[in-house]
């Protein structure tokens, strides 16, 4: 049996859904019709109750969800694409998110988020938000990049205190295939080496981490053995094995799908410099998207975020130094 | 005085709407239930003088706090419900604690007494002592105690209706939502938030027994209703999300507590969502930093302008409800409290920095070292 | 055929406002102007032939644009007005290019083309090609040239609205606003959002000339109006903003050309902002890869059902104001004008990403080297 | 004769309306009640037509600025807490930003941030959210720090194409002043060295400026000449600025007043590492807020943002490296 990416979102849901009474979903179209992208097929069906369709009211989407988290529930609501989150942002950094600091109530919401590009969805199709949600604080942010993580990590998510954005990224959805998704039984909070190797260190995350074992790999015939680290959340992130990693390669390379400015890769880099700065034998690298809105044109929207060849290129740059 | 439902027999009788203030009034629409909302005279009599008893001790702790703040002893700012207690205590006064969900908006220190909120809560938080119930890092206003009911508001206007929606949702699912209301309180200022709307739309959606109330003191900060919304009347957008509306004078006691208390028997038996417009006039400025010079003096002169806890006082002794000697005890036995809680709170320590649990997760374990 | 308006007296006289699938209609109110708007027979005739030219071509572009896609061949995603096109080439056939505002939302292929939209700035963007109006940069949908009154949509529903109340302002304040008009459209599930309300509200206050059409199509992608609003009927909300409001049946072609006629004119007069409901039937899916299949079949049966271009077809036809010759004339030019844009479009290259500019900014000096 | 902060803001808005009939104000409370921070005081009198009060409606507010723009205009919006913003953020990020990538037509609003702590305001009236608008592509980000900054930069900001984000910072409003607002005419898109050293480089912006100030004043009694670079804009930023600093003093301390995780402290020193990187002896180093909203007792206040003690002291410990 082979699951993809979407599937096991879908079952993670219906677990939780089945193990925890406090587990309800919602979200535009998520009844009987399944959602968008089909994550909640046939879960109407079986918890009528605990699966709600929305009105387009994304602000009041997660203001009903806080209201639910402190009344003892765990709402799960699904964001149509992450992209129009931003007219829930603020129920999000700003309700949410401070809940527990100020009252001491926490609000264990789960935000899904469908993320990234894929070719022909433009610019408000196709977001990588995570940084704007780990900036303020109160929230956990998670990336899987893998089947496995996708199960683990939205289950894991479900039962934490706190309110998670969890970043499913949309180019996974149907193109990633496991046979199962046991996975490896990490937490989150802990990075995964996805490949080893030992003369760079690629840290990426999502979709990334596969583009970056494709460069790895087009690397490996040259002779250059790429480490490929897989943070799996942006949020908490895992500076400990990003370290031990440079440690063993002297090198980085932070990799992202997101816009250029701040982000994820900004933040690696800095904690990896105060933190490793002795073990670096090179200036640590970024690759993200560029600075300009995803454009709509699959040949445009290919050179607008990191590929293997750019990834390999900024590689050798680096291995070059 | 238009004590119109005062009379004995409109008050044993079926509460009939009415404003004068509001004439175009709309008419309620229930669509899941009709209810007939019936106080006997006790009833009444005792309803009435327990929003006016709220109505005292919050003019009195408001009173001492904007001393307190003119003495620079606040921390943080000061927004008064004052002229605006009838509404507000109506609400509190209506909802049963350990039950019902208030989510309290700038000006509702009297529904939050009411609603039965401890003066050392207040007071802690305005005082900045490390034990009020939001411990120092968030202030005044937004306090809440969302785990017994009492929402703390975001300042994000608008934003607490939905939350509201959420809770009573959850305990539908649950199975708990018979007998259950939410109310929240708003201005009308805080009508054009988009949170507002999505937050209205949503409880009307849902058919939940929430109560919001409008109070429409015609400004919101500096800016008169005209700059605000272009409908005649707010209660005419109602219609507009499928609920039920009442228009009521904000400033008439009686009219407060029986208008508001019908809003809230009728969500409470199941006649969905309700909107309640007041008009009434805020009877200062924004907050104490501001004289609300700009408030013309013809609203100020007009019905508006009347303090409602002076009509309450005359409601009640005119009907014999309350005697000058059990106000006066009241307010005495409100003052001693008011006292109690300023000495108490001024007593206690603020925060302490070095021992502040400096993260925003509940779950600690993912607390992270930021340098 | 209830012809209620189309009888050669109603026409030439004043435009009753009327409604067969809104029976509650919902008096207009003009607060600051009242206008009659009489139509002289020839001025209606030409108007609805206008309308419906507009129909036949942008049907046509559509169902060219679904087979592109059903072959592959078409960049992003297809979203078609099939079904809608009376109520939109009404809304674009009553606006003057060149001065008049427009904000399409995503069916609304028959408003631009009545607005005198090029059939190749559609096709370039559908096909890829780097010499539609936004470069390949945005598809679809989103295209747009604000510096000719056509807003740009962005995916975010409802934020159109304050866009084209600020396009108003703005001439306005430069006096040059006199006999303009700025109209939007939208669906039912977007008046949901804050971002509309927000903008309604603005535009209301502002007492702008816009005109907000509200296509109630019955469902948002697969979400049914009963879980999008709990009004008895969208137009109810008019009433709540202060703005006139206008029922029709969006299958009714005649009827759509009269009534949004009637609310673009109005505005134009000066008689504020316009809100018109119709109602009717999304005949397809939300987009091309999905079959809609949640419908249920008794609303396909219903009027809504109707597919208003032959409703328009047979009201041309039996007015005797279209012959059947010209029909197919109409028909075979469109199609040519179609076949002409996707040869021209399919030959064009698709846009260069190493000649592409990647910069946000206009300021190009602070166009930084990301790496 | 001296000028504050916030008068000197009122005096660029006042320029701005009588030298070009293009710009007008839009804001709540701003027509005859002068605004909040009384930052338009008196200018509705003036300009009646061209100073508006809006509804309590951000997400229109900016919406309508964009269209006014698109026909010409130059609105200046205030929000009457940069906190506020997050509700007007989808207009902003998703309309204003985008809008001239996908259409070619600039969309030149500045909108006014009230930003940054000041004692007993708390989480929703304290917020520095530069990194937000500075991640989406799109926008100009300024951070003015002096009196003459503020009259200056807000001036150029209205003449831009783009939309600005001006952030101005509450803390100097009344505090901050100076016999003048003539400046030294930098252009937005150069930074300051504000103070000049060189034992190391603290890159602060806005309100920060001061307490690294400050904090180098503390260390000069010990000997240690710091200095001190104002980024002025933190978007654009002078890169080349703080690198040439780094030239002379080898050290690096990055130092903000918003969230610790990304944003602009992360920026800085990711660039500076990768352009700078055989320039530094030490690893660079950030201090920002902590990671929690900002707390409302002045006592918790003081102790979540930077202040001279802790900026000093974390030079100390990037001397002793
Ligand atoms: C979204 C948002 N924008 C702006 C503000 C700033 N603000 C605080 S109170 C207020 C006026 C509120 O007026 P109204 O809703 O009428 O309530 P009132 O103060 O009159 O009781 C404003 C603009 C805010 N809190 N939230
Ligand atoms: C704020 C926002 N949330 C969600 C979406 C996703 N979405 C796109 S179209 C659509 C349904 C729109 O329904 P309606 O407004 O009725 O228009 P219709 O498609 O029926 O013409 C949704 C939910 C969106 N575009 N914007
Ligand atoms: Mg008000
Ligand atoms: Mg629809």
């Amino acid at each position: 049996m082979s699951v993809t990416y979407i599937e096991a979102i879908r079952e993670a849901q219906y677990k939780a859904l089945e193990t925890d009474e406090r587990v309800f979903l919602y979200g535009q179209d998520i009844g009987e019709f399944g959602g968008a992208f089909k994550a909640t097929k046939g879960l109407k069906e079986k918890w009528p109750d605990r699966v709600m369709d929305a009105p387009i009211s994304e602000d009041a989407m997660i203001g009903m969800a806080v209201g639910a988290a402190i009344e003892g529930m765990r709402p799960v609501v699904e964001m149509q694409f992450a992209d129009f989150s931003s007219v829930g942002f603020n129920q999000i950094v700003n309700n949410a998110a401070t809940h527990y600091y100020r009252t001491g109530v926490p609000i264990p919401i789960t935000v899904r988020m469908p993320s990234g590009g894929t070719p022909g969805s433009g610019p408000f199709h196709s977001q990588s938000i995570e940084a704007i949600y780990s900036h303020y604080p109160g929230c956990i942010v998670l990336t899987p990049a893998t089947v496995s993580d996708a199960y683990h990590m939205l289950l894991e998510g479900i039962a934490l205190d706190d309110p998670v954005i969890y970043c499913e990224h949309k180019l996974l959805y149907r193109w990633l295939k496991s046979d199962d998704f046991e996975g490896d039984g990490l937490p989150i909070g802990k990075a995964r080496i996805t490949r080893p190797g030992k003369h760079a260190t690629v840290v990426a995350y999502s979709a990334m981490v596969h583009e970056a074992v494709r460069a790895a790999e087009m690397l490996q015939s040259e002779g250059w053995e790429i480490e490929v680290v897989d943070l799996r959340s942006v949020k908490p992130l895992d500076t400990d094995t990003v370290i031990a990693s440079v440690a063993r390669t002297g090198r980085l390379l932070a990799v992202g799908e997101a816009f250029p400015w701040g982000g994820v890769t900004a933040e690696i880099v800095s904690r990896v410099v105060k933190e490793a700065f002795h073990l670096l034998d090179a200036p640590p690298m970024r690759l993200n998207a560029k600075d300009t809105p995803i454009p709509y044109h699959p040949k445009l929207w290919a050179a607008h975020r990191p590929t293997p060849e750019s990834i390999s290129h900024a590689l050798k740059e680096l291995l070059a130094y | 005085m238009n004590g119109l439902l005062m009379n004995e027999k409109n008050v044993c009788g079926t509460v009939k709407e009415r404003s004068r203030l509001a004439p175009q009034s709309v008419e309620m629409k229930y669509r899941d239930a009709y209810l007939t909302v019936i106080f006997t005279m006790g009833q009444t009599k005792e309803h009435a003088r327990k929003v006016y008893q709220a109505m005292v001790r919050s003019r009195l702790l408001e009173m001492k706090f904007s001393s307190l703040y003119k003495a620079g002893q606040i921390v943080g700012g000061v927004y008064l419900g004052k002229g605006q207690e009838a509404v507000s205590a109506s609400v509190g006064a209506r909802l049963e604690p350990g039950k019902d969900i208030f989510a309290p908006l700038i000006r509702d220190q009297a529904g939050r007494t009411a609603f039965g909120e401890d003066m050392l809560d207040a007071t802690r938080t305005y005082l900045g002592s490390a034990q009020g119930p939001m411990k120092a890092r968030d202030g005044n206003i937004h306090r809440g105690r969302p785990s017994e009911g009492v929402v703390a508001m975001i300042s994000h206007l608008g934003s607490s209706l939905s939350v509201v929606g959420g809770m009573l949702k959850a305990r539908e699912i649950q199975g708990k939502l018979a007998g259950c209301v939410g109310a929240t309180c708003i201005g009308d200022g805080a009508t054009s938030t988009g949170s507002f709307h999505e937050g209205l739309n949503y409880v009307a959606v849902e058919k939940l027994p929430v109560v919001v109330v409008v109070a429409n003191n015609q400004f919101a900060y500096s800016t008169p209703n005209s700059k605000q919304y272009a409908c005649v009347d707010l209660i005419d957008r109602a219609q507009g999300y499928g609920v039920a509306g009442h228009s009521v004078d904000g400033t008439d006691m009686l009219a407060c507590a029986e208008t508001i208390a019908k809003a809230v028997d009728t969500a409470r038996a199941g006649g969905g969502p309700q909107m309640v417009v007041a008009k009434l006039l805020r009877l200062g400025g924004h907050g104490e930093h501001d004289d609300g010079s700009y408030i013309p003096e013809e609203i100020r002169n007009s019905t508006y302008g009347r303090d409602c806890i002076e009509v309450g006082k005359q409601q009640l002794l005119e009907k014999g409800w309350l005697s000058e000697e059990e106000l006066t005890e009241w307010q005495e036995a409100a003052k001693m409290e008011v006292q109690e809680a300023v000495k108490t709170a001024q007593k206690e320590a603020g925060p302490n920095p070095y021992n502040e649990d400096w993260s925003a997760l509940a779950e600690s374990r993912f607390k992270e070292a930021h340098t």
